[in-house]
């Protein structure tokens, strides 16, 4: 180890530690200098991500924390679920960072500090490769986001950031109490090792499988899956967009665990495909709660709120079916989805800007028959949309396309890819199923979704029209750039997941790579 | 002497409880318990304590004494009131001590070894009068107790703390 | 010793439970932190029970029969972070307290059911 | 050139048109339409230039895009695509001349024709997909384009609600579309149009062809506005007219046909097709015509024509039958050019007079006669005069009725109901005519009626001049490109038919004949009561609106959903967090059971100490006691809770876990302060006033059920704890650590050795959550405003105060100081005795119990003790510290001493550990944890006092506030 | 390390003096369930932090010197701090109980000083 | 009789007798009745702990408790300190 290179796996969680560290100790006025560390410091996890990403093969890279073997030190493993997960984090990061820098980051002290620590919980979860440590950094990353949903303060934050707090500490109560037991029956806390005394000792015990269950348990509230993530809409809507935007991939760390550990642990042998069938329903559950949600939702916030839980759902619900390119569609799918919802959150929060939400949702219900033809005096002459408006609206019309999985744009791509994986396989009564779902999902995301549109672009408003800064406009334009990247080269997208999924799959690697060689 | 020792007594407890906490002591540990005579008190300095200056090392060991003795003799006998050994009625009550003491510390001082001596609570004292309100678990004499307090503690005590 | 220590820790645990259902916000708070101790106790009890062998290696000490350090080197983690966790809820009810004027946990009093115009944040079918 | 790149051109100019004609300023009226006009024209010839090539076979341009899934840009120009594409971009050419001059000054024209270049790129994107999944991408973005377009004039309501609708239904459509598309790429193997095409038998024999039929005909079917999914198509009327004349008559609807033209060589010629596709289209056509009959609106009148001609094409290509086919295709484009004019006429009228009430128009033909003339024969066209082109597809229609008719009984009535269409056809054509252009000269109309300027014109009469000439002579004009298209669908089967204008009298000629002449009956018999029916809505359907239909359902799904969302979610954190306790229990329950019995112990346990056993029972009274107390006694329940602490950290002492007992200890010292530092600013609850006075029984229950789950919970805990201790440890990482300790980190404590050395990366993740947690709380308590009623400062010190100012010889305030004095006087010379503890528990923590976290939190008490003897204001007068600051310092040494090795090419947090020989002292071990350690209590030092300082703080800022409050009421009083 | 390496004469003085520390621990436990009123219990244990600590103390010393075979006297900060510390918490919760007394006019509230 | 035996039969008894104290002070805390007795309840449930603690020091012939205890006896009042300030003051710090 001496090029810098090999650090690079450690990078994405000492960045934020340093300029985190260094903006508490500038004093809280000179907030021109803290944005731009903490502008450099998202950048350079974007590019560390990427960087990652572009030198990724087919075995997993390791770094050993203090020098220590692995089955004893901590070790950071990355592959390209990891990867990947870290390029999403570097780009919503960015967007949302950028996005805070315009108004949001003096809504309340310390917002800097707290950003990029959630990004540092975040990144390390996406890396380590022990299971407490996992735990560890899901606290970082959920202190980090009690933290960030109560910016800017208000009764509404502090209300659903009470229940959100609450929620979230009993899910980490049941995430040591999995632990634990996982460490009283298996002796180890590293999830290679774990994997590997599975397949030797077939492991087993119900006691062991309990464990599974209570993680698995804690997993799922994170992922918010139904009936489980009741605290998630509330949460996220009441957030500051900046936060609800980054927040966006907070659910999805309990997905990427769940994914992670199914396939190390339950892929093959002594407890092969446990839990998957609740892993099943549990999504098809989620996707469908977060759809009524969807068609229910009275403003925007709480329709990404819901769209999240409905692309944390689809994921699940891809990896209880047991077919992996299904689930490599899902993976797809869900960087989209994550993507679009965070720019949703944003737009929210442009489109609300200076107006009466009540009045919108009264507008909803008064939707009754009019013979369209009776509209003599109707006006019929068309008005012109300010620039603003127009780049909030197209920015719109695509989060709702990517969202309800609508061509042409990366959202499609993914169910499209998660559909042709089922039809490719047996097509067991679940998977028509999940096509079912997933498809009356889309609708049932679509029409809600341009039902608000509708109201908040097209039904006239009194007050001004929304207004977005350059910053706010830059951010917008690099999450929907994303997302047009993603589409435009959906082959190459398509095949790094389905690569990834192989890599997942491929528990024996993984083991091989972490505990391979390396002596103490 | 004072600018680079701020507290004499206080580096000296300091760096004995360093030395018991690290025992045996080795060359190392006394270095180190050096400094920590030496530097902690420092911080004494932010809190500006008032100072306190001790006299009379040999009344320190009279009262010392004295304390240890009522402290052994006062347990037995509220052991005995608590098993109900001790024959007939008990009265309970408050006395109220008319204080000569007004030295902080000192007062301090007091107050530890009435408190912790068992049978006798330190309740209340007016800065105003001067006046120590005390509760005693076994009142014979209130009288009596007024002079034990006043002969046997506050008087030493004033002397030390002059 | 196992069979105390696992009824302590059902009984901690329990009374936890009991508490975070409660209505009152500081109940809540007092359920996290006995839940937070049972947990602790249960991660500290996966190490499995040693009586005078704590993992401190002096001269002489056989290394077989001290007790595991792994769970404690967790609770002690856990253990400062549940700390944390507890002020920030803490906090966060004071907060709450402050602006809703209410210590329930759902920000109202039972009786209020639609609060602050949110219709979204009427009780559902019970 | 070669042919791929005027394929390619053709298909990508109106996306970048589009594109271009958005970046036009608002009023670039000419500037937009021109573009438009060009890019369609040079696209239209791209394709013309094509005509020769695909007379010989297929133009096939392929870009890859998602190749793992079989997925590609496939640009596949054949006979069908060709004259689809001429269809579109031909007519989209007149659209765009026409709508220059239709739409106003004050119209922001550019946005409309970008919309309107992306629709065309779309539609061609349909009609030239060489593979099914392309095909779906266009479709919906047909759908996606059409809905901006219906909804150009937002401020309308019609328009909005119209988009919303033709949106949700062909959305629909096209998801089904996507599945279907999917279930026929799993029977091919392929999505390639080219193999789908070829793979017919293997299709149709399939177990997947029902299901994938259904799903690419609802696609078909809603987007060919087939009953009962029509009931968008009026309602997208609300869009500009030239769009109107364009998306929902002459091409997007078409977009259903083609589907079904396209995919009939496989998906047709079976059972299921006939009778849905068939009934689809009969329905549809009868329902469109009589629904057009009693139309008032000249678009509504078009609209439900244009649902009942669909129904027409629709029910050819139901009937299983090549030349039927053909008369689709035929018909198709018939159908394109005079209804495209109908409606661009109808616009005109729109225009020039102001209103398209046909109650309000009359005699128009005197101040328009040209565009009378036109309109006249485009109508006779619809009605299927003979000469015009609608006669010739009409007259293949009733003959292939006539040739069709089956055995089934309702097989039999396919000729009459043909001719009961076609003679409702003839009836609103008619009344359309008569209406708008003959009887009294129009008055009281909005706008006095004159001709529109030459340009809006020369649209129409392109296309009626289209419609004479095909009439006329079909074989010249229609003739060849129909073949192509013909043989593009059948290849080498296909049909021979003869559009001649004259076949002799047969079966057809006299329905046709027929038709007409009972058209013109039934309006001169009904032509009045017709017009006088006020509601506009057709008699017998009257009561089946079917856009008020699908407005309520789409309200009565809203509030289904928000009913279901409410049943089936909960927003009550209680009722979330019992959901929560269930499921894990249920979780953790049912894998102990799927694990089987418990192996019975083999394990020496440690004999019961009875000590530890009443210890226990301390502590369980104490946290049952905490439980029972919280509500109305929380000092008692704080009380308590600490006992259970204490309980806990003697049990870490008493099981040989050191380390955990000292921390447990401060921390729980710690906490014990918080807490009460936040009793002040709670509710005061006494039992006598807030207990409801009879409890409900609900309440009761629940209560029960929380008793039960508590009760569940704990024994689940309590049974998973015992069963894991009764079994033999397994052989794990932990015998590794206690060996490597001292050797490999120098430390003897091997806790202290993981939290500091091999787990330190734990640790620092840790303490960031400190750090987090105690910047949030500081942000939180920065904008905290107690409740009214925790405002007033505690009735103790008031009373206190009352009491002081009562004694001439006591200052306010002397009580506090007074009752403080003795503390406060131990407390500070306390001091530095704690920080020597602190420095004991940090330096020695290596080798004994203790340990950077520790020293802090000592730290922290030692602060703290200070703040309660003597005041926050006190304390802050004499120590400055800087929390937020301590805590970035902390952070900042533990990364550094975490980053340090990289210098030495070591990973992150590498830790060196030495003995040092230093004279006089000897050997000294050196370990640089001792750094990383050094970091954590900055920071636990930092954090925690920032919590406790800024909770401790409120009650300051309150007193000074309420003082403040309380002088400026004087001031307003006075 | 067990207690195995002492000499039996250190052994038993260790456990009478432990053994009487408890017991006065226990008596002052005792006492503060028996007695009747708030001023009375508070007496109470201060046995056990007066000469209940200090004979648990003088066993550990004795003991922990006895077994390492030098003086080891750290024990005696604790006995210094407790002694320090105890009354702290009595005088203040004394202080609360008269003025709460006080303030509710209780018949045994005591007088002013 | 061994030291050993002597050591574990007596300490034990020692123990036994201090959780006693402790339990009893708990009922104390538990049963008041005053807010004061409560707290009065507490701090002797502290001190008892501490002197557990160190017999137990003594029974396992381990001065590893000793930070535990020491913990206790210098900071342990602090608790006990504020619980009796909130009931004087109603408040913790001013
Ligand atoms: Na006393
Ligand atoms: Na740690």
């Amino acid at each position: 180890m001496s090029a810098w290179s090999d650090h690079l796996l450690v990078l994405p969680i000492v960045l934020p530690i340093a300029a985190s560290g260094i903006m508490l100790l500038l004093d809280e006025r000179r907030s021109g200098l803290k944005a731009a560390i903490s502008l450099a410091t998202a950048t350079a996890l974007l590019v560390t991500a990427l960087a990652l990403a572009w030198r990724m093969t087919d075995t997993p890279e390791v770094y050993r924390l203090g020098n220590w073997a692995a089955p004893y030190g901590i070790v950071l493993v990355a592959d390209r679920l990891s990867a990947m997960m870290l390029m999403l984090t570097g780009v919503l990061g960015l967007a949302a960072l950028v996005f805070a820098v315009a108004r949001w980051d003096r809504a309340g002290p310390r917002f800097h500090a707290l950003f990029l620590l959630l990004l540092m919980g975040v990144n390390g979860a996406f890396l380590t490769g022990d299971l407490f440590n996992l735990f560890v950094f899901f606290e970082v990353m959920l202190a980090a986001s009690y933290g960030l949903v109560l910016h800017g303060s208000g009764e509404a934050r502090i209300r659903a950031g009470l229940a959100y707090i609450a929620v979230n500490l009993i899910a980490s109560l049941f995430f040591l109490v999995g632990v634990s037991l996982v460490y009283g029956t298996m002796g180890t806390l590293n999830m290679a090792d774990l994997a590997r005394r599975l397949s030797e000792t077939g492991g087993g015990a119900g006691l062991f499988e309990a464990g599974c269950a209570v993680l698995g348990i804690a997993f799922l509230i994170k992922c918010s899956a139904w009936p489980l993530g009741f605290w998630l809409p509330p949460t996220y809507a009441a957030a500051s967009p900046p936060a609800a935007a980054v927040l966006a991939i907070l659910s999805k760390v309990g997905v990427y665990v769940v994914v992670r550990l199914s396939l190390l642990l339950f892929g093959a042998g002594a407890s092969e495909g446990f839990g998957q069938g609740w892993l099943f329903a549990a999504g098809l559950a989620t996707i469908a709660y977060g759809t009524l949600g969807i068609l229910g939702a009275r403003d925007l916030m709480r329709a990404a709120a819901y769209a999240v839980m409905i692309s944390s759902g689809t994921v699940l619900a891809a990896l209880g079916t047991g077919n992996r390119a299904a689930l490599s569609g899902a993976l797809f799918y869900l960087v989209g989805s994550t993507l679009a919802a965070g720019a949703l959150f944003l737009l929210g929060e442009i489109l609300q800007r200076g107006r009466d939400p009540a009045a919108a949702s009264l507008a909803v219900f008064a939707d009754e028959y009019r013979d369209p033809f009776d509209d003599e005096g109707a006006t019929e002459t068309g008005r012109a949309i300010p620039a603003a408006v127009a780049i909030v609206g197209g920015a719109f019309l695509f989060c709702a396309l990517m969202l309800a999985g609508l061509p042409p744009l990366a959202g499609f791509v993914g169910k499209l890819a998660m559909f042709s994986g089922l039809a490719a396989g047996a097509m067991p009564p679940a998977a028509w199923a999940f096509i079912l779902v997933l498809t009356l999902s889309s609708l049932g995301t679509l029409m809600p979704l341009v039902r608000l549109g509708t109201l908040g672009f097209w039904v006239p408003h009194d007050d001004s029209d929304p207004v977005i800064g350059p910053l706010e406009f830059a951010a917008l334009a690099g999450l929907l750039g994303a997302c047009l990247v993603l589409t435009l080269w959906g082959g190459a997208g398509l095949a790094y997941t389905d690569r990834t999924v192989a890599g997942l799959s491929n528990a024996a690697g993984y083991i091989g790579a972490v505990l391979g060689s390396g002596t103490p | 002497m004072s600018r680079l020792l701020p507290h004499p007594l206080l580096s000296l407890a300091l760096a004995a409880m360093w030395g018991l906490l690290n025992a045996p002591v080795t060359p190392a540990t006394a270095l180190l318990a050096g400094l920590v005579g030496w530097l902690v008190p420092f911080v004494m300095r932010l809190l500006r304590p008032g100072a306190v200056r001790v006299r009379a090392p040999g009344v320190i060991l009279r009262l010392a004494g004295t304390v240890l003795v009522d402290v052994v003799r006062s347990n037995i006998d509220v052991a005995r009131v608590i098993l109900g050994l001790n024959a007939g009625t008990r009265r309970t009550g408050f006395v109220s001590i008319p204080l000569d003491l007004r030295n902080p510390t000192g007062l301090a001082v007091l107050s530890i070894i009435v408190t912790g001596t068992p049978g006798t609570l330190w309740v209340q004292y007016d800065s105003g009068t001067g006046r120590l309100l005390l509760h005693v678990l076994d009142l014979t004499d209130g009288d009596a107790w007024v002079r034990r307090i006043k002969d046997r503690y506050e008087r030493p005590l004033m002397e030390i703390f002059s | 010793m196992e069979i105390v220590l696992s009824l302590g820790i059902g009984v901690f645990a329990a009374s936890g439970v009991w508490l975070l259902l409660r209505p009152r916000t500081f109940q809540v708070a007092l359920g996290l932190s006995l839940l937070a101790y049972a947990v602790n106790l249960f991660i500290f009890a996966m190490g499995r029970l040693k009586v005078g062998a704590p993992p401190v290696l002096e001269s002489g000490t056989d290394a077989a029969g001290i007790a595991d350090p792994v769970p404690q080197a967790l609770v002690l983690t856990a253990l400062v972070i549940s700390f944390a966790l507890t002020a920030l809820f803490l906090v966060v009810l004071l907060a709450a307290r402050g602006v809703t004027g209410s210590d329930h946990v759902d920000g109202q009093e039972p009786g209020q059911e639609t609060g602050q115009g949110k219709p979204s944040q009427r009780e559902p079918g019970r | 050139m070669p042919a791929e790149t005027f394929l390619v051109a053709a298909a990508l100019l109106p996306f970048l048109g589009s594109v271009a004609a958005a970046l036009l300023p608002r009023d670039a009226r000419n500037a937009a339409a021109l573009l438009a006009g060009v890019v369609t024209l040079a696209s239209l010839a791209c394709i013309g230039a094509l005509y020769a090539r695909v007379s010989a076979g297929p133009v096939v341009w392929i870009l890859d895009w998602l190749p793992t899934l079989g997925v590609g840009l496939t640009l596949r120009l054949d006979g069908l695509a060709w004259l689809f594409a001429v269809l579109v971009l031909a007519i989209g050419a007149l659209v765009v001349l026409y709508a220059r001059y239709y739409m106003s000054a004050q119209d922001p024209v550019p946005r409309l024709f970008s919309f309107l270049l992306a629709f065309v790129g779309a539609m061609l994107g349909i009609v030239l997909a060489g593979n099914l999944i392309q095909l779906v991408v266009f479709w919906e973005l047909t759908s996606v384009f059409s809905f901006l377009l219906i909804g150009y004039w937002y401020d309308n309501r019609a328009a909005r609600d119209g988009a919303r609708m033709a949106l949700t239904i062909t959305a629909l459509g096209g998801l089904c579309l996507l599945v279907g598309m999917i279930l026929v790429g799993r029977i091919v193997g392929s999505y390639d149009l080219s193999v789908v095409l070829a793979s017919g038998d293997a299709i149709r024999s399939s177990p997947l062809y029902l299901p994938a039929l259904v799903l690419i005909l609802m696609a078909a079917l809603t987007k060919s506005a087939q009953f009962p999914f029509h009931i968008w198509l009026p309602r997208a009327m609300a869009a500009p007219t030239p769009i109107s004349a364009y998306l929902h008559s002459a091409t997007m609807v078409k977009a259903g046909i083609f589907l079904m033209i396209r995919l009939w060589p496989v998906l047709a010629e079976t059972d299921a097709w006939y009778w849905i596709v068939g009934t689809a289209g009969m329905a549809t056509m009868l329902v469109g015509a009589w629904s057009a009959i009693f139309q008032h609106d000249l678009k509504g009148l078009l609209a439900y024509s244009t649902i009942s001609h669909l129904g027409l094409i629709t029910l050819l290509l139901g009937l299983n039958s090549p030349l039927a086919v053909v008369a689709a295709i035929f018909h198709t484009v018939n159908h394109a050019t005079f209804k495209a004019s109908l409606f661009m006429a109808a616009g005109i009228i729109d225009h020039e007079t102001g209103t398209r009430d046909m109650r309000r128009l009359s005699g128009l033909w005197r101040a328009m006669p040209h565009t009378a003339t036109l309109a006249m024969v485009a109508a006779a066209a619809m009605a299927g005069v003979p000469l015009l082109n609608g006669f010739l597809s009409k007259e293949m229609f009733l003959s292939e009725a006539v040739d069709n008719v089956g055995d089934h009984p309702v097989q039999l009535a396919l000729p009459v109901l043909a001719t009961v269409a076609s003679a409702f056809t003839v009836l609103y054509s008619l009344r359309f005519i008569r209406q708008t252009f003959f009887g009294a000269a129009p008055h009281d109309l909005p706008k006095a009626p004159h001709e529109p300027v030459r340009w809006m014109r020369l649209p129409i009469e392109v296309l009626v001049l289209a419609c004479i000439a095909v009439g006329l002579v079909p074989n010249l004009t229609i003739g060849p490109a129909l073949l192509v298209a013909a043989r593009a669908v059948f290849g080498g089967a296909t049909p021979d038919y003869d559009l001649a204008i004259w076949h002799g009298v047969n079966a057809a000629l006299a329905l046709s004949m027929g038709a007409l002449a009972g058209g013109v009956g039934l309006y001169l018999a009904f032509g009045r009561r017709i017009n006088n029916n006020p509601r506009g809505g057709p008699w017998l359907m009257h009561r089946l609106d079917g856009g008020w239909m699908f407005e309520r359902a789409m309200t009565g799904l809203v509030r289904g959903a928000r009913w279901l969302e409410g049943a089936l979610g909960a927003t009550r954190l209680q009722a979330q967090l019992r959901t929560l306790f269930l499921v894990a229990l249920i979780a953790g329950l049912s894998a102990v059971l799927a694990g089987g019995p418990a192996a019975v112990p083999s394990v020496p346990l440690t004999g019961i100490d009875p000590a530890f056993a009443l210890l226990w029972l301390v502590g369980g009274a104490c946290a049952v006691g905490a439980a029972e107390r919280a509500k109305y006694h929380r000092l008692s329940a704080v009380i308590l809770t600490g006992g259970a602490g204490l309980v806990g950290s003697l049990t870490f002492v008493w099981l040989s876990a050191p380390d955990l007992a000292v921390t447990q200890l401060l921390v729980e010292i710690v906490t014990t302060v918080l807490l009460l530092l936040g009793l002040r600013w709670l509710p005061k609850r006494d039992e006598a006033i807030v207990a409801p006075p009879d409890e409900t029984r609900r309440a009761r229950r629940r209560r029960l059920t929380d008793l039960v789950v508590a009760a569940a919970v704990g024994t689940g805990l309590a049974g998973l704890a015992y069963a894991v201790m009764t079994r033999p440890a397994p052989e794990g990482i932990a015998r590794w650590f206690i060996e490597a300790a001292y050797p490999q980190a120098g430390g003897r404590n091997v806790v202290n050795v993981l939290l500091v050395d091999f787990r330190a990366f734990d640790t620092l993740g840790e303490i960031s959550v400190l750090g987090i947690v105690g910047l949030t709380v500081f942000a939180l308590l920065r904008r905290f405003r107690p409740a009214a009623d925790s405002l007033e400062r505690p009735r103790q010190q008031l009373r206190q105060e009352a009491a002081d100012r009562a004694h001439a010889d006591r200052a306010v305030g002397d009580t506090a100081t007074d009752a403080m004095l003795i503390p406060a006087v131990v407390i500070t010379w306390l001091f530095p005795f704690v920080c020597v503890l602190a420095l004991h528990l940090f330096l020695r923590g290596h080798d004994l119990p203790g340990g950077g976290f520790a020293a802090g939190i000592a730290l922290t008490i030692a602060f703290v003790l200070q703040y309660m003897a003597h005041g926050a204001q006190w304390v802050e007068e004499r120590l400055r510290i800087r929390p937020i600051a301590w805590i970035g310092v902390g952070l900042l040494v533990a990364g550094v001493a975490g980053a340090v090795p990289w210098l030495f090419g070591r990973p992150f947090l590498t830790a060196a550990f030495q003995y040092a020989e230093v004279p006089v002292l000897g050997k000294i071990p050196v370990a640089s944890a001792v750094a990383f350690d050094l970091g954590v209590v900055v920071l636990v030092v930092g954090a925690s006092v920032l919590m406790l300082v800024a909770l401790a703080r409120q009650s300051l800022r309150r007193a000074r506030e309420a003082a403040v409050e309380q002088d400026s009421r004087l001031e307003t009083r006075a | 390390m067990t207690g195995a390496d002492v000499p039996v004469w250190t052994a038993c003085l260790v456990v009478v003096l432990a053994l009487t520390g408890a017991g006065f621990s226990l008596v002052g436990a005792i006492g503060l369930v028996r007695l009747r009123t708030f001023y009375e219990r508070v007496h109470a244990p201060t046995l056990g932090a007066t000469l209940g600590m200090a004979l648990i103390v003088a066993a550990s010393i004795l003991f922990f010197s006895v077994a390492e075979g030098r003086l080891v006297l750290r024990d005696l900060l604790i006995g210094v701090f407790l002694t320090v510390t105890t009354p702290v918490t009595l005088i203040l919760l004394g202080r609360a109980a008269t003025y709460r007394d006080r303030a509710e006019g209780n018949p045994d509230a005591p007088p002013d000083p | 009789m061994s030291a050993a035996t002597l050591l574990a039969w007596g300490l034990g008894l020692a123990q036994g007798m201090l959780v006693l104290a402790m339990a009893l002070a708990a009922w104390r805390a538990l049963r008041g009745p005053r807010a004061q007795d409560r707290v009065l309840g507490l701090d002797t449930v502290y001190l008892n702990g501490m002197l557990a603690i160190m017999v137990h020091g003594l029974r396992t012939g381990s001065g590893l408790a000793f930070e535990a205890a020491l913990v206790v006896a210098l900071l342990g009042f602090a608790a006990t300190l504020a619980l009796a300030k909130f009931l004087m003051q109603g408040e913790v710090i001013q």
